[in-house]
């Protein structure tokens, strides 16, 4: 099994969300997350003081997945976020060893 | 007495500690870090509770006492517990009683703005400590001597609702506060912004609607002298805010939230000294010159002397206080739209008159406060140490955390 | 001049500027996505601040000036800058100041009720502008014809603190507006929800204790029919939650927070234009009529006709304040508690005007605001770009964040 | 009837609705888990709009109606629906109306409080149909009792804003449905924190303020007496948070936000029923021997006896109530400052009867909220499951989310 | 070493980390996420609009295990986070090439 | 490729994040979590009840870093985040199968 990690922007949550359904996974994790990257964070000014807030907010999308879909997802997650703008994001894929689904035990691929 | 004034004044008391409680609070603790904003609200409501106290042990006594041979200087202390004073006592046209309640939310305003110098690095004790000390022998005196026929009421300064009284002193304490206390950690370039801009809005608003009781209370009835003060007063809020949105606009091309309610504020300070003088044009006047050079004058503490007054109580209260103090002399003329001056004064007389008032209240301001600092300073902790700041006051002097999500 | 009726209107005039700063705009701002939050309470207190300054300038002038041959258009111009007012001028019991700045509180919260129409999506140079032409062509000559001795005041025309004057004009110009601006992405099916209810509840809290300045304070007086205003404006607003909770549980077989509050203000819009025409039935069945109604008129815009007036300013205000205004004509009857029409006024002629009164402030309030809006559209951008819109408006349009935790 | 009055309880009214509506609402709500928050919220909001029905429909004719051969125990129903009262009626000094609706917020404060028992875990329809027949069988027959020329009146109770009438009935009452409803899952030791005590900041300055109306309004006019009574509200306000703080900082070495304010309300509930007999010294004991005591007894509660009157509120309310009305019999007394006992009445027979009027409106709320409790369990469900308390009550009472960031 | 992230809902949380305290875990690390998986959303209705909330308010648990103690673990959890209803959450199981504790720059197990 | 995980004291994100600068890292993401740990929690004290808050505010650092990078990126993090007290944090050091730029569609090390 694969992990995959995908920081992306926030209004693409849902556009990800959907695509992902769209290659058959049907559970995912999301969390708020800061990003630093070349998209440069804002310059915020409160009564003249500058303030450099160098993260930028996103969303880390985490879904397990059968080996044999994971191009698939990383492909949807890809389509999906991408905006053709500076601060996309990333996919980061990594092996998955066990996934265990608490309420049944079940383990593998059943899990997912 | 007077029902309708007593029935005012006892709404404008209200309104004047609204101001503080929870209006200046929450001004303040959106501007900090998350992890420092009890600790702000927490200064605010300390301030308020043990300086009533105070005020009612002494500080009213010294401030609108009989001092008999020393009336000039401050009142004395024959009205110690409101001795004497019992539900049938009257000053003026109200009930002594609601007097000294209305005087007492002055009191308890006054040291409140101070927090703004010192907030995110200071020892809560010392805080306590310090209020009391300052209203006692700086606060009350000036007021004496401006409202309570001391010196300065004799010179015929103009100072209707606490140009000099309140926004002089407590700016001018504020940054000698902050030169003693030094910078926060990572000021000027790495501070974190204000986590709430939000609440510092309520606040905001809370404030102009309070400032109501605080300037059109001034007049102690209800009558036209407060319709017109409330008039001025919020002319000089709303005119405020525009002109430092527009120098934001300006300079930054963006009009913050947080930049309209300053300006707010600094238009609010700026038309309080005024507000029993000047009729609407002064206050559209006030307000616009209050956003623009407190605006100004922020920007110069901040970047050219590097010092920490932190939510800017001296550019904002200090100077607007000042400067309205100032200008009252010049629109208090009725060509101006005003009530005009007292007989046989002239407007530079006047003006000298205010210049010298502030002068010697920013003085004996700075000088007290810097004195009364250090002498605490000797026996009670004044700023926390670097771990309690960087983890944040609210764990550090009050145990307590302002937000529990998970 | 009374003391009395001054120190009311006085505490009304806090209490009616309280309800929009911050009253009307936490309302707002909590059932906004986290990223607008701060630009609904820009909106607000933009508005506050840019209106109280046309107010001065020309629009009190145009609304309670001396029209001469024109009085029964407007106004005319004699007042602009309070010219001639000082602290003697007197308006009925209370000085003019006071009524003028009374009435300014009224001027500020009908635009700032249009923000619910427009959140997360509008330029805010376009609200601004909008907001001042809006009040001076529609807000400042529909007070004229009803409250400052105008054709409709002439007609006969009930409305007592502001149905047709505030709800209407406010709630058929954020249809209108609505319209033209078109629906926030996602609308109506993939929204997010309100961010924050209990910001919207303690808003809410603040309109209604508000309302009391607005309605009991529209008596001009501290007296009877203050108290009665006060009450049937009470028993409105209680009634209102409930009918609307009623109507969630038969629904839905739940009661939220935002749906109790929302009741409240349709109660209170309702009654507002037979607040002091009314006896406790009056205000009671006045309160479930809005309820049940604007509840049914906010399902039906957004469900049947898909138009994003966000925050249901039509349904609430503008539906409320029609329905208030024409059963102001039945409940005034002395047999169902009121105070009685008018000496040889009939019920159905009572009706009559009322619903013309309605229909040509309707008109001219839809007509204005699309020729207002095209034509400030010709050089002020409408709708931010949707890069903006998804980001948020707060850093797009205002370079601030709401929420700074991290 | 007396314009002046008339003002200030105007303003009054909508002083003490401002406590409940949003004052007390967000002082309980900073309490509880961020899952609950809107729940609490929703408990006072909808408490105040069904007993508003309430109270014109019956409770008030019951409190204040004449109950003729029955006047000792009940007022009758001569009153309901406001019969007979028009906007010439007077009530001494005011219009009828406005008394009504300045005792309506009375009304819907005291089963206000009694949220603070249940919260995080009753079932939203318990709470409704508890508050409505509570109001009818316990609030409004003390009311009457106390000041509606009942029988305790005539023994010549002093209670004059509501130490026994608001507090006694709502603590013991609150212990009660605590003790019956059972504990929150995880007290005591394992309870989520409050989730935001800057909310309750903001809550406890809205009360501060509020009670201002609350008790310097009981005094029905804009006079010396009310004057007096503000003074010593706030100072009995000031010196129960200092007292609770330094509590704190003995046992716990910080004094922390939350203390500080429930110190507050402590002293506020102690100084109710004795503010219009005491002078500032009176108010000063008050305060601190309310701050005292009502903290032994939070700690008692809850660490000896194990109850879960979650936001405590018979420890601060029930039991600064009593110890107010009894230390009245003291500080009435003119050598402490007091405005005099009746003539003939000794200290010690004032005493007994404030101990006699505490105890049996203590019984009385006591078995007549076990009997109401009851009944009303045996068709409406009394707790949630557990499933939804753990959830929370926001979502599984009400459908909505207090926080939504993502 | 193993690495541990337990997706679980949050009210488990306090019984989880009993749970692992009790096989000898001495540290973990949790974040609020939200899920989306069998169990649905809620649809929250606001003035009679429905909003249609996917995401489900979830914990996750992460917690470093010497290889010894993984599958303890990971039943641990299980077993704690257990409710028999949908939406009781996952378990991931990873492998962990090196862990360092940064007061003392420990490596390997005795980071943990 | 590596992916590293460290969680530090809140305070020290913005010196890590300058730490990694310097070695040459570009990017990264961050997250707030709690951690449990032998640093122990807040013991707050609420009208005389006390709440034992076990949970201690940290940060998660996250980057993905190329193989020759990774030991100079651990060491930046040590120091950077270490100031000798209990509960400074760990850092966990995972094998990264693949990086994608969501922008670019890039992977690998070009990737990050
Ligand atoms: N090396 C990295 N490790 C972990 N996260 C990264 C790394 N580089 C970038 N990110 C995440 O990806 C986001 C986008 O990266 P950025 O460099 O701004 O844009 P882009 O990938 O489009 O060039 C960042 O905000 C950050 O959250
Ligand atoms: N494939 C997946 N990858 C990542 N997280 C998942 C995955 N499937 C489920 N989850 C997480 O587990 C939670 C529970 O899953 P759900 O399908 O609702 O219940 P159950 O596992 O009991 O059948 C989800 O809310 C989500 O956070
Ligand atoms: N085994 C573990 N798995 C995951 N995170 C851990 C583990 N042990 C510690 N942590 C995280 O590291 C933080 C610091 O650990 P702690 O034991 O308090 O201090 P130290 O590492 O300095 O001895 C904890 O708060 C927790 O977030």
């Amino acid at each position: 099994m694969k992990f995959i990690v995908a920081i992306v922007k926030p209004h693409k949550l849902d556009d990800v969300r959907e695509a992902l359904t769209g290659v058959g996974v049907e559970g995912l994790t999301v969390s708020e997350v800061k990003g630093y990257g070349r998209q440069k964070g804002q310059t915020e000014i409160y009564r003249g003081a500058e303030y450099q807030v160098n993260f930028v907010p996103k969303v880390k999308v985490e879904v397990a997945v059968d080996d044999a879909v994971a191009d698939n997802a990383v492909e949807a997650i890809r389509q999906a976020a991408n905006t053709e703008k500076i601060g996309d994001g990333k996919i980061f894929v990594f092996e998955l060893q066990q996934a265990v689904r608490i309420r049944t035990g079940e383990t593998g691929g059943s899990a997912l | 007495m007077s029902g309708a004034d007593t029935a005012w004044i006892l709404t404008s008391t209200a309104l004047v500690l609204f101001m503080t409680l929870p209006g200046l609070a929450l001004f303040y603790a959106g501007l900090v870090r998350a992890q420092n904003v009890l600790s702000v609200l927490m200064n605010c409501f300390a301030i308020a509770c043990v300086i009533s106290i105070v005020w009612l042990v002494a500080a009213y006594s010294i401030a609108f006492g009989d001092g008999g041979g020393a009336q000039q200087w401050w009142g004395g202390l024959g009205k110690t517990f409101l001795s004497g004073v019992n539900i049938d006592s009257v000053s003026g046209t109200i009930p002594e009683s609601l007097f000294f309640m209305f005087q007492m939310t002055f009191a308890i305003i006054t040291p409140a703005l101070i927090v703004g110098a010192y907030v995110e690095r200071i020892q809560f004790s010392f805080v306590l400590v310090f209020s009391v000390v300052w209203v006692l022998l700086v606060y009350a005196p000036v007021v004496h001597w401006v409202w309570g026929s001391g010196f300065l009421a004799d010179m015929g300064v103009i100072d209707f609702a606490g140009g000099i009284v309140v926004h002089v002193t407590a700016g001018v304490s504020a940054l000698v506060l902050a030169m003693m206390l030094g910078k926060r950690r990572g000021f000027p370039n790495e501070l974190q912004p204000p986590h709430n801009p939000g609440m510092t809005m309520i606040g905001a608003a809370m404030l102009w609607v309070g400032w109501f009781g605080f300037n059109a209370g001034s007049a102690l009835a209800a009558d036209g002298a407060a319709g017109m003060a409330m008039t001025v007063t919020h002319i000089a809020a709303a005119s405020g805010a525009i002109a430092w949105s527009v120098m934001e606009l300006v300079l930054y091309r963006k009009a913050s939230l947080i930049g309209a309610v300053t300006g707010m504020v600094a238009g609010l300070a700026t038309i309080t000294p005024a507000s029993g003088s000047v009729g609407p044009i002064g206050g559209l006047v006030l307000g616009l010159a209050g956003g623009v050079i407190c605006f100004t004058v922020t920007q110069m503490i901040k970047q050219r002397f590097k010092i920490d007054d932190s939510l800017d109580v001296f550019a904002v209260h200090g100077v607007g206080g000042a400067l309205g103090t100032l200008l009252a002399a010049i629109f208090v003329s009725t060509a101006l739209g005003g009530n005009g001056l007292a007989d046989g004064v002239t407007m530079g007389g006047q003006l000298g008159v205010q210049a010298v008032g502030i002068i010697i209240v920013a003085i004996w301001s700075a000088v007290l406060t810097f004195i009364i600092a250090k002498l605490i300073g000797t026996f009670v902790k004044f700023r926390v140490s670097e771990e309690d700041e960087v983890q944040g006051l609210d764990l550090a002097m009050h145990g307590e955390r302002g937000y529990h999500n998970l």
